[in-house]
């Protein structure tokens, strides 16, 4: 069997789904005749057809608002924004319906959608197309939120999304769209929305990314590894909500933490992962939960966006830091 | 600089459509449909949409209910709208709605549930796929093109009937980005929807001359390439006509349009608003001569339809209706806390249940 | 002098610096003749002509993306969103727009703008008029978000966001609008904008909140009070760019925190301030820093919302387990 | 149903405007600006923009360049909407703008320095208050709505000169609601504005006929009760005639106006865009037959004015003037880390002065 990259395992979803399920229907600008600008959706138009692959005019509130109508008429409408950066007109049907209508109604009417977009930063693109603000949408109830980081993780997490009964926020991480290549059966069978994945074992620190950060505290894994240190690297994928349990599992071993993410610090979702490790695992932690962050600046133009981004280094230090800690207060 | 030469490459009319002026004189001959008992039928559910709103803002007012929007002297635009639909058609309303809804057979007590505050009234007995009151101005025009590709594709692909989405809005939301991208939307994808706007030339506090300059709200449809027509709203002969040609033009494959029906909002904007701090008096006088049931009134009893007696007989019968459904609304008992869980998702995910477990008083922090 | 309310308050810093700076404009949905809905502009239009005080027509995006345009000219726009529910549309032009006109153009074009909109639950409103989201907003570099929660500083710090170069967004905790009078002389004198208040002082116990949340906040404090219990309150009011420091000094002295918000717990920043107190603080603490919040839910139709938000009782009740606990583990 | 009887309401013409032909014949008299000097001035910037662009291009490929937008065969738009206007208005571009910033006096190596990935590039020197380059789609428009309204107010408050906010919008944004909402703004508050849309037929891969049913972008004025004028996009006559004819109506009070100028598109989207994978062949060897710079060498040479040695000349210069650009983008260093927080607030905040030390390798977590 060919080996795929995570953008080709997108595609491989969506075309399942769309084969095995007449209710689903793609859109958005550009995915069809070309492809979608990152071929995503490669041939998907040619080999469904125009009804149910279809280029959308170029309104990014209007792509929000007609899947949530879609939806609540029982289609299972896929839908792309270009760039996670062009998803903020969007905002007020995400929130404001997509995520409400089932409690609205009391279970009258549903959403079961799927607003995918490429997101994080890393391939030098212009201002805006290297967004990572999934804490907007995490914390907004009612909604998943979802991010991939390997082939067969974008192709299963991408099947249980569209399966999914209620909306689904399915963030591709683009910097490694093609970054590695997996064998990934196109067998149908979707992965679950409430688990963690752990990627690596170990009894020494635990590290938490999601995405293309992943590549760097893999890394800096890796190079801990080759001092002996064993970091168990754990990957949340989906978002919210968020599997806790498994973090916590990990640090009744490890009992240090350090979470790593490409968004702005301030209110990022590593706070909330910091604050509910030390809500339920206050005891067994020897250290503060540390977070190596995107800066709480601007994601700048691309001259300077590997320094904005957490670099293997600055995970190293950190993670250092965190290993090193002794108490040094009262208790 | 002498003037250049140009050549014309595109031209628009607007036309405004009426049947019955404000004396309720036919100004024309009336649609077929237009017999006594539909006129009557529709009499009937304005005035009922006039007695519940007049109530309900008594509710309000002592406290048992929370803020409402009347829908007084617009109540042609909704029960002509209403009635306009066939019940398989899917209703996407915006929250100035009572007569419409009693046309899509809403129970008056799901509609005092809604704003008594409580969810449970926008789980629609009889009309499980009309869409709920939408409060966030004209987002319900983007939905309305969402749910019209839904039923395109359906028919389409799916084999099922044709049917059309309506939707409605107020003029001040034509104002706003989602209005026109519906618009837009149905109109190069060609999709069976019909939008209705009830231009009541109010805003909350802002006028229509305010929110546009575009003379007409019939005319925005010419942005989107679509038809616009613009309706005397309180002649629910006209406001039926026009939504009923639009309804069966989208059901027959013909794409969407727009609607604009005149009409006045004799009411405060809601129970919350005080209308006396920004709207001519004069204005409000002017509207009440054009008022919409005592029109059709007029009309009826000059055929000899109607009568002081009928009337009466009518008031009392409608009364009744709505004491029943009073006594519904005031026995509803509150949903218990855990119930702002029980329909967030299709199943509680696990990382709530330390919260569903607070609310149920089981523990938790 | 007379006393006012929170929302007079709001009025009279407006109508100061209407007054005071001719780059003054204030616009929004029904500013003018009706002086708003809930009246915070009762009167400016009249006293400061309809060329200064502006209704809009009926769209909140537009709103948001003319104060920029007219920002970056040199005006001081204050524009009016009618309620925080109906600021979602705008998010774009804040998040993409208002936060980085001055760092895209460095330094040559600026956002010197406040948005200002009435916050929060619990004046029994139809749907989507009780939204706390300040959480999306805390996480957009370049903002300031700003809660007031007395009349006095409502007018300190509405002048100081006025006058600010930057973007501030103000939120109007709306449940406390007309809940207390107070003395405010109109003097024209700011707030800092880096600077939490200390609304109560005590060295058992913080508790930090904003907005209406510290009414019952205070209550609570009270309470324990009354108990020989003394617990320093902690309004940040200003959330972003967030005074942690003296958060810290707090801790210092109590080594336990709880925090108060309406908002949903998930992403809340309520997470962020734990966060930053385990790093900043982690040997101070003998106990989690706990969290008292609205459910990870839809705010619900007004029959439950006095069950969603935080009450003195659920307050009380974890600042007992807070004061309580004890470590169990190794440390 | 028989046919109802309307009527009429309002009526709308939409024209188009031309006066040089495919052939670079007039087909009227040129306006009075039209002087060989000022042609030749705008041929000259239309060839600059056309090498900067094919420059840009290349350097996207070889590594040395971001994602590029060339303005290929729609150069007419830029200059003559550059050159419409007066120094002191405000332009506010989105960011296909060769063209159009070179007449506003922005620098080559500016240009080059934004799609290179440098702020600095939007720190215009030589047009301190236009808008940056806007790359979320009609965003700007509402910008320019707000511009024109301060610059209205500052004329009518501060005793300011009268100026004009000129915006420019791809066919493809006029579907956004940022792009109705300020029309409809514009028209309604009468501001001094004007939006130029390139319909240059394309937005990336989606066709010009699947954005909108309307027949004309320009008919979209409309909506907003304001002025909407077609013209010839290859033309640049025509485009400087029709832009310099709105902006001093819009200087002198009368309000809005909506120009749609109609191109093509002759290159890909962007440097990351092939549109092979989309565009039929033979659609852009029609348009090959329309460009605007070839148009306008034949009006000149046609009259004289032009030649193959004064073409060699020119092109001998403006590579020269490309050149010295160029050498200035490479010799630019790139900003130290620490200016990402530079210009994030007119002062730095307490709170992240760790992160800000941490950027400049002084320690800090
Ligand atoms: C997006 C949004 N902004 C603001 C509001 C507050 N609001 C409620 S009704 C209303 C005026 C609506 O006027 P119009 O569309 O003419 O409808 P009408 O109420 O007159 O029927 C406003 C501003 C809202 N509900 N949604
Ligand atoms: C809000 C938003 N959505 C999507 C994009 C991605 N995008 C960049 S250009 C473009 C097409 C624009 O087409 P048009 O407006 O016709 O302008 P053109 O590029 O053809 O000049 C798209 C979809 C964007 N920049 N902004
Ligand atoms: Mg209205
Ligand atoms: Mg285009």
């Amino acid at each position: 069997m060919a080996q795929i990259t995570l953008l080709e395992a997108v595609t491989q979803a969506l075309a399942h789904e769309l084969a095995a399920d007449p209710r689903v229907v793609v859109f958005g600008q550009d995915v069809g005749a070309n492809g979608g600008v990152f071929r995503a959706t490669n041939g998907l138009q040619q080999a469904f057809g125009a009804e149910r692959v279809l280029d959308t005019p170029l309104a990014e509130n209007m792509i929000a608002g007609i899947a949530v109508g879609m939806a609540t008429q029982g289609l299972r409408p896929v839908a792309e924004f270009q760039f996670m950066g062009f998803i903020y007109p969007a905002l007020d049907h995400i929130l404001s319906h997509a995520a409400r209508f089932r409690n609205r109604t009391r279970g009258r009417l549903s959403c079961p959608l799927v607003y995918r977009a490429p997101y994080g930063g890393g391939i030098h693109a212009p201002e805006h197309h290297s967004e990572s603000t999934e804490a907007i949408f995490t914390h907004i109830p009612g909604l998943r939120v979802v991010v991939p980081s390997s082939p067969a993780r974008a192709y299963g997490l991408l099947l249980a999304a569209i399966r999914d009964p209620d909306p689904v926020i399915f963030l591709e991480p683009k910097r490694i769209y093609r970054a590695a290549k997996q064998e990934v059966p196109d067998n149908g069978e979707a992965l679950p929305l409430d688990r963690c994945f752990v990627l690596r074992e170990g009894q020494d620190l635990t590290l938490i990314a999601w995405g293309a950060a992943l590549k760097e505290t893999l890394a800096a894994a890796d190079q801990l590894a080759a001092e002996g240190i064993e970091a168990e690297v754990i990957d949340p994928a989906t978002l919210k909500p968020l599997d806790i349990h498994t973090v916590i599992d990990s640090l009744e071993k490890t009992r240090r933490c350090v979470v790593v993410h490409e968004a702005a610090r301030f209110g990022g979702l590593g706070g909330e992962i910091a604050a509910q490790i030390n809500e339920y695992a206050f005891d067994l932690l020897d250290a503060p939960v540390a977070r190596v962050t995107g800066y709480d600046t601007v994601m700048p133009y691309y001259r300077l966006e590997y320094d904005y981004l957490p670099s293997v280094e600055r995970i190293l230090a950190v993670a250092r830091e965190t290993l090193d800690y002794r108490a040094g207060g009262a208790r | 600089m002498h003037k250049p030469r140009m050549h014309l490459v595109a031209s628009f009319d607007i036309a405004h459509l009426q049947y019955l002026d404000e004396q309720g004189h036919a100004t024309q001959e009336l649609p077929d449909f237009a017999t006594p008992d539909t006129l009557l039928a529709m009499y009937r559910q304005m005035a009922l949409a006039r007695l519940v709103d007049d109530r309900a803002v008594k509710l309000q007012r002592t406290g048992q209910l929370g803020t409402y929007p009347s829908t007084l002297g617009q109540e042609a635009i909704g029960v002509g709208t209403g009635a306009a639909l066939q019940p398989q058609d899917v209703y996407c309303p915006y929250y100035r709605e009572t007569g419409a809804l009693l046309e899509r057979g809403v129970e008056i007590e799901e509609i005092l549930a809604i704003w008594g505050g409580d969810e449970r009234g926008q789980n629609y007995a009889h009309a499980p796929e009309d869409l709920p009151l939408c409060v966030p101005i004209a987002t319900q025009l983007l939905h309305a093109a969402g749910v019209a590709f839904a039923l395109k594709y359906q028919r389409d692909q799916l084999g099922r009937p044709a049917r059309v989405a309506v939707a409605s809005a107020g003029e001040g939301a034509t104002s706003k980005g989602d209005f026109y991208e519906a618009l837009n939307l149905a109109g190069v994808w060609k999709l069976p929807a019909v939008f209705v706007i009830n231009n009541n030339q109010w805003a909350i506090s802002v006028a229509r001359s305010a929110q546009t300059a575009a003379q007409t709200i019939a005319q925005k449809a010419v942005a989107a390439g679509i038809p616009g027509l613009q309706v005397d709203g309180n002649d629910v002969i006209a406001v039926r006509a026009a939504v009923a040609d639009a309804v069966e033009r989208a059901r027959n494959g013909a794409g969407p349009m727009l609607i604009e029906a005149l009409s006045y909002r004799m009411c405060d904007h809601t129970t919350a608003d005080d209308a006396s701090r920004y709207r001519p008096e004069a204005e409000l006088a002017e509207a009440q001569k054009r008022e919409p049931l005592v029109r059709l009134g007029r009309y009826l009893r000059a055929g000899g339809y109607w009568s002081n007696e009928a009337e009466s007989e009518l008031q009392r019968e409608l009364a009744e209706i709505l004491e029943r459904a009073l006594a519904d609304y005031r026995d509803r008992q509150k949903e218990p806390p855990t119930a702002m869980f029980d329909h967030l998702y299709a199943a509680l995910p696990e990382a709530f249940l330390d919260q569903y477990d607070e609310l149920a008083g089981n523990g938790g922090s």
